[in-house]
Parts: C-alpha cells; structure tokens; sequence
C-alpha cells in the first residue's frame, strides 16, 4: 500500500460516490478530479455534463477552466448554454451535481458570494454561477472541499445555493422537492445527510484522521454517526489513475 | 446588412460612452482583441453584462471604463478571483462600482429572452438564494395552470454585443463552433453587433445545415483579427493560453503592476499583435 | 438508457391504450412507420398531439385510435384538408373527436417548456385571436417588470415521443440533420420514446460538435426501419414523396376506399415494406 | 406583350411588392410563388424564410409544403422549429410575413380556422398554424388571395388571426404595435390599408378588370381610392421566370 495525501484521499472517496449509470454535473477544481477518476476507474459510461455546454464529455487531462477545449473534443455533443440550463439541468435530467464551495454549513447551504456584507465585502468572492440552480435541480447533491473552520462555518455570510436551509423540512418548503446535498466529502471524512435533521453527520473516517481532527476543522458540534466506519485507503489502481491524470494535466498546461 | 471594417472603425462606430455592451464568450471565443480596443480608445461610462467575467472585464474595470457589471460568474476561470474587480467592489479603485448579480440558469435566460423579444425571461430558479434578498431584478410569478412560483429576470438587451468567432463568409454571415455560450442570444439580443473573426472564407461549402450561423443582416460590423481571442482560445484554430490566465493572477494584483502590463500589452499595441500571440498555440488542422 | 428492438416490440413495450403521444416531425422525418405499427396493434384511447397533424393522424383518426387531438395545423401540407379529421369533427365518424387548438408558436412553446421542465410556456403570442375564446388552456400573466401581458400555455409533456431520425451509433445516441423540427423537444419532454432510424453506424465520426443528437440515456427504445418516414423524407436517403400525398387526398377523401387502403397498406404489411417504398426517391450521396 | 391570366398578374404583382432589403417569411402556395419570384426577378438578396426553420433559401423548384428538402438544401441555415417562432419571429427579424386564407374581411383579419360554428363546423379548415404570430411579429404583413364572394366576407366566422381588428386604433388596442396587413394582392386588383379606418382601399385595378369586378366578388361595399391607376402588366421577363419557375416545379414533383 502506498502512502496517500488527505486531497488524494478526499477525491478518491467522492469518485467512489458516483456510479455508472450518473449523469453527472462536474464543477471545476476538485468536483473535476473526482468525477474523471470515477470514469477512468469504476464508472467507464458515466456521463459528465460541463455547464459550458458540453454533453458526455471525457478529457484524457483535466481542463482548467469549465471551458476547456478538450472538454468540447472529447464530448458526444455541446449545445449552448442557455440550452444546458434549460434542457438539461432545469430539465431535470441530471442525477448528481457536484458542487464546492468556499463556505458551508450544517445543511449544505453554500456560500460563493461574499465574505462580509453584500454591500460591504471583505473578501468578495466570484459569485454563483450555475450553483443556485444546480443546487435546486440536480436529482441528488455531492460536495467535496477541504474541511477548516473559515469554510465550514456556523452560519454562512450569505446563502449563495440552497442546501436543506434549516434543515428539517425547509428544503421543502421553499419548493424544491430534489434530494439536495446528500454526501460530504472532506480530506478528513465522509459526511452523509441525516434523514430527519438534514445535518451533516459523519459516517465514515478517513485512514489517520480522527474524531478530535474532525471537529478541530468545523465551525458547529460535529455529529457522528452510531456507527462510524474507517474509509476504505485509495488502492493501488485508484492512486495510480489519479497520480497519472494530475501528471498529464500538469504537462499538457506546463506545454503551452 | 454586416460592414466589413477595421476593428477600430468597428469600435468607433459601434460603441459609445455610456452604452451597455456584452462582451460575451464562455471560456471558448473571448473577444479581447475588441475589448482591448474599447480600453485604448477610452470608453466610459459602461454598462458591462457577461455570464462569466473574466480577464478582460478585469481590465475594463481596472482601466475606469465600468460603472456598473452585470453578471453571475466573476472569476479567472480555474485559477481563482478577479482582483482589478475585487479592488474596485471592496476598495473603490480606481472608482466605485455598481454591480448587478445573477445566476448562470438567469442571465442566460435573460440572452435568450431578449433574442426570443420577450420582455422577461421566467425559470425555476433562485429558490432559497439570497440573491433575491440584494436584487430587486428577481421577481416571481405564479403558473396560471399549476400555481407554482417561477423566477422572473428582465431581458437582457445591450446597446452593443461583441463577439469572436470562427470565420466570416464574403457576405457577412458568421459561423461559431464548439463552445458557443450565449453568444448567438447577444447578438440576436443587441441593438448593434461586432464581430471579430479569424479569417474571411468565399463560401461555408460543407457546413451541417444546423450549424450555428448569424446571418449577415443580423450582424452590424465584422473585423478580421486572427488570433483576436487570445489568451482564450479559437475551436480549430489555437488552443487555451492556460499560462496568460495563471499568469493574470499575478499581473492584477497590483495596481502598479496591472498600469504597466496594461500601457505594454494593450495602450501601446494594435489589433495585429493578437496573431503573434497565438502562434505557437495553433492546433492542427 | 436506448433498447434496440424491432419496431412492434418498441411500439408493444411503449406505448399504451389511453396514453398521450406525440408522433412529431415537421413534413420532413415524419414517423410514418411508427404510426402504422400503433394502428396495427389496434391501440385505442389515445391523445395525439402534433404542430402539424397529417396523413398519419388522418390515418389514426381514421381507424379510430383518437379521443383527443391537440394541434395547430390540421392540413395534408401543400395540398388542402384532411378529409378523416373532417369526417370525425363533422360526422363523429368513426366517432367523436376532442380537439384542443393552439397556435404554431404556441405549440413550439409548449414543447420547448416540456423539455425544460417548465409547468407552462410564457410568450408574446395570440393577441386579438379568435383561439383564446374556445382554448381555456390558453391564458396570459404579466410580466413582473414591464406589465405586459404575455400568453401562457401549459408545457406538452406526453407519455411517449416517437420520432423518426437518420442514424443511432451503437450506444444508441441518435443525430438528427436538416429540418428538425421540434423533434429533440418532444423526446426531451416525454416520459418515453421511441426512434425509428435509418441505420445504425459504429459511430458519429466527422460530424459537427454542434450536431443535433439525443443522448442514449434520453431515449427509450430505438428500432431500425429504412424507409420509415415515407413519403415523408429523410435528409441525405430519399426525398419526399409528393405524389403520395396528392393521392392521399383522394384516398381520403371516401371511407370505403380509406379502409381498403388501411387493410392493404398498413393492417396486412409490416415495417419492412418501407424500404422498398423509397427504392426510388433515394438521392445521391 | 404576351397574354396573362389573373393569378400570374396576382403573383407578380405581390412579387413586386417585396423589395432586396426584405426578409420574408413565406407562406406556402400563392405567397411562396410570388416570393420566389421576387428573389429571381428584383430582389435577388432578399431573404426567404419558411417557418419549418429554414433561412435564406433558394429554391429552384417551389416546395410543395412549407418542409421540402429542397428549401434545407438551398438555405444558409436551417433551425429548430422553437427557436424560428422565438428568436426569428418573436424575436422582430421578419420585416414582412406573407399570408392567405380562406375568409378575410375588410380590416385583414383572417379565418383559417372553421367555416360554420367552432363547435359544430359546417367546413373545418386546417388551423391557423403559424398565422396568429406571424400577423403581430412581423414588421408588416402582405395578403395574397383570389377575390370571391366567399372568401372575401363581411363578417369571418372565426378571427384566426388579426389584422386590423374592427378598423381605426382597435389594432394597436390589443397590445400590437407592427403595422399589420399594409397591402392585399388579388387577382383582379392591389388594395392598400388606409392609414385611418385601416380598411383595405382599392388603389390599382389589374388590366382588364373593373370597378363593378371588384365589388362584385367581395362581401362588403369596396371602397376605391381618389386615384385608381392600372396595375402595369407583367413584364415579358416577369413572366416568363414565373412561368419557368412553374414548369420546373411541376416537373420536379411528377418526376417523382
């Protein structure tokens, strides 16, 4: 067994949440990573849908922006933009969307707005993009980022992306009657929705980390599970996929 | 019926101090050849509108010519966030900014809506966002059939819509592919139309009957600038600078450094520079 | 995910007694076979819906699978009426007919919202027309911004899709060429479908990025009948079949002769009478 | 100066009407022709669309319906059917939609619809089919139809479409705000639209045809303008493209 870094691990276990059979809505930057390790391991026909537009799309790197030529190469089909939100996403043919973020909370409520005020920012931050309606219209939620107590936070500074508001039944009545963020995936764990509540409860450890390490990182009392398991270590193949896709990217980007 | 100009002439006879002007491209067929152009001919007052905000936003707003941005993505794609942008929102400079937020699903909504000469565009979208709380643009209107509540974004229409794309035929029909964002709905949406383009052909000859054209009485000026997409990239022609982007991370985020990169690459250059810039991006045919 | 089958298995496995359907085609890719199949196992009770309802629902009608027909063009296209479409709504023969009446822009709207997953379709339409006085699915809302009134029509959504198209690949993705009507809606909008192809390929090389194509995880059941849309055409295998349908006008137009061309041409046939049907119309590569 | 029947001097004389700047969207049948016409005599540029979503065609044969291949063959572009209605017709590219109909009436309302009561029709008619839309989108519109007791009517039995609704500002007291129905083209004369009541004036008799020949074959009391000239006949040229264009037609659809 070879050693691992916790991002290894964090993007392993999130390619491991996807199936064959997902049509699945990639974010850049570590959605992207895990979404193409899952096809180029465990799930070869699962289908990734970029918002630029690009339709069952397989990039032998992985793109820098959401845009990426490569994306449009390699892809069955690209329609336009305001096609992909209308017919595809909002048409409800998305099974996970795949989102980060650089706040969250409890009930995966995300925020990419605004550190601060709105009209006053400390940090502002890009903004929304497609989340707001991925958030609403995928089938089900993943989100992976790493955990710390800037990102995971008591309460957002602004709800950019509806997750289970707060919590309950909440989700509900705002109207939105998809599943919502169903899986956390972190560097240190793996955090499924609890049914009733709608928090975030951790059900699996990743090798090494500890509960102690898991609430050092999260800005509200983490809850575990009655039964919580220790993550599965990437195995040889799944690293070596990885390690080999990060490598191609590296220099594919480097070469221009 | 679509003029073939200068990029200068085009500029200069299409947009204004004070319009409101989409820039528009979706990572692929970014039209900085135009937007530079803008910039050293000294534009104020704008309105600019983009989905996705990017570098050359950066520098229009960096350069003054911004006041206010409409969008639902500022950032440097894949790299991280837009610090000519930031500095202006968060620290007035080089003056305040108004902002007007979106998301993805409703500004394209909105481009195709004001292609579609609709008033509005409706969706289901912004349930449970707090942007409903910061823009008074978001409104909701009931189905008359089922009684659910849909989101409601005006139309958006620009004075100008500036665009890249693959080649012109002699005529002034426009033919984009790969990636074509939303960039059909701004022409189709705009008042006045400029489109750069990387070559200009006799005829489309074997082009499928659905490919993406703009016909050439729905376009206003076409300026040949090879290259004009660079550090974006053009389908067939070059690929993505993904350096220039990593690269603008450091340039913008410094005032000083931003003017100087700003006076070299863009006030003291022409047009013709772009086709240099791309050279050894090309793709093979 | 798409199933190969033959054509009776797709239409036995598909579609139902009561259910709504869309055979959609727009004069060119008209599934004719399809439809033929459905009067042949005798399905009964069904909502049709189509912009341009034609020889095959003339047929449908005719023998007596329709309760309802929603619609915006009920003509045999470029030569008048349709005679069993007539005879029901004037005669009730072979019995009754609903019919619910829209507009061509309305129609497109409505596919187009089913596709997106929209409860209606909102647009500038059916001012000062006649419709909106005997359709109560016609309605108008307001914009949220300017007050302007806007029709609405709830989204078409039906049970089944069928379409004609020219090719799947293996995985059974479908690409559609030339005029493609609102094909790629009502699949989209449809709980199922079924696509009748003129060939299947190993795969799509060489065409466009842009290329209209239905995933196969969009379509249900695909069966491969050459010739299937006679004497509809298919863009690139065989023209259209114009005598077919100035014919058709006489066939129709006397109920013993349309049931004794129904028993001769449809009810004692099978699919692969299509093929040898467009032996003359084919064009050239 | 060869002789000519009335449905040549009807489609020349709505060919005329068509200027290179046009674009028109195109009716099937007598418009069809007269389009065409326009685009091989006058108007070489001008731009042909068929509301099956082909633009900027040519034929060289006239389709039998508004979907013939030959209209994708010769067109710059073809779309789908929804974005034709949306970005092309809504959207206020059209400066020109040519229509006919059954019944018509002073102000250029039009019936497509049913002869009889909508419920219990005595004749049903195919259905307005693009017509209601294309009478408010387009610029102006242009009506083409043989005169007959008939079909020109006092009262329609159904307004598929407006024209000029009862006359005056009743049009722009819909919410329309395009010119609607500017001119009417039939066999025997060309009415204009006059700029007050909106009725349909008389302003030139075809050749050979009289005063008591137009109010003979319409249902209301024809109104005739203080100066009433003589439609120029058919140029040689004129009809001789109408006519080849005609022959090739009929030899392209029997040669099938």
């Amino acid at each position: 067994m070879s050693t691992f870094t916790p991002t290894e691990m964090m993007t392993v276990a999130a390619a491991r949440a996807l199936s064959n059979d997902d049509v699945c809505f990639v974010g850049i930057g570590a959605p992207s990573a895990a979404c193409n390790l899952a096809r180029l391991t465990h799930a070869p026909d699962i289908t990734l849908i970029y918002e630029s537009g690009t339709i069952g799309t397989a990039p032998t790197v992985l793109p820098l922006s959401i845009g990426d030529g490569e994306l449009c190469d390699t892809a069955l089909n690209t329609v336009s933009v305001p096609e992909m939100f209308r017919y595809w996403l909002q048409g409800g043919r998305i099974t996970v969307g795949f989102l980060g973020g650089a706040q969250l909370d409890r009930f995966g409520n995300i925020n990419t707005t605004v550190v601060g005020d709105y009209d006053k920012p400390k940090v502002r931050l890009p903004g929304g993009g497609g989340a707001p309606e991925i958030a609403i219209s995928c089938g089900e939620i993943f989100i992976t980022m790493k955990q710390s107590t800037r990102g995971f936070v008591e309460k957002l500074d602004f709800i950019t992306s509806l997750g289970h508001g707060k919590g309950g039944s909440d989700r509900a009545d705002h109207g939105v009657h998809t599943k919502g963020p169903t899986r956390l995936i972190t560097d240190l764990a793996v955090w499924e929705t609890d049914p009733q509540t709608k928090e975030f409860t951790v059900t699996s450890l990743h090798p090494g980390a500890s509960r102690k390490d898991v609430e050092d990182t999260v800005g509200w009392p983490a809850k575990f599970a009655d039964h919580v398991i220790e993550t599965p270590a990437p195995s040889a193949e799944e690293l070596q996929v990885l390690r080999d896709l990060h490598a191609r990217t590296k220099a594919a980007h480097e070469g221009q | 019926m679509a003029k073939f100009q200068s990029l200068a002439d085009a500029v200069a006879d299409n947009l204004n101090d004070g319009d409101s002007v989409a820039f528009e491209g979706f990572t692929h067929l970014i039209p900085h050849a135009a937007a530079h152009e803008a910039i050293r001919q000294g534009r104020k007052d704008l309105t600019v509108m983009r989905m996705t905000p990017d570098m050359i936003y950066d520098q229009l707003i960096g350069m003054g010519c911004v006041k206010k941005m409409i969008f639902s993505f500022a950032g440097n794609p894949g790299v991280g966030l837009l610090r000519r942008f930031r500095d202006a929102l968060e620290n007035g400079w080089p003056h305040q900014l108004e902002i007007e937020e979106h998301s993805h699903a409703a500004m394209a909504n909105a481009y195709e809506a004001g292609a579609a000469g609709l008033p509005c565009a409706i969706f289901r979208g912004y349930r449970g966002a707090e942007l409903t709380r910061v823009n008074p643009n978001i409104r909701f209107v009931e189905c008359p059939f089922t009684g659910e509540k849909l989101a409601a974004v005006p139309a958006l229409r620009p004075d100008v819509a500036v665009i890249h794309a693959l080649k012109a035929n002699r005529k002034g029909d426009v033919f984009l592919e790969g990636i074509t964002g939303v960039q059909k709905e701004a022409v189709l949406a705009a008042k006045r139309s400029i489109v750069t383009v990387e070559e200009i052909v006799d005829d489309f000859e074997g082009l499928s009957p659905n490919a993406t054209v703009l016909p050439a009485w729905t376009v206003t000026s076409i300026a040949v600038v090879p290259g004009g997409a660079h550090p974006s990239y053009t389908q067939g022609y070059y690929g993505r600078d993904n350096s220039a982007y990593l690269e603008w991370d450091k340039i913008a985020s410094d005032r000083d450094k931003f003017m100087d990169w700003m006076k070299a690459n863009v006030l003291d250059r022409t047009p013709d520079i772009f086709a240099g810039r791309v050279a050894h991006l090309k793709t093979q045919g």
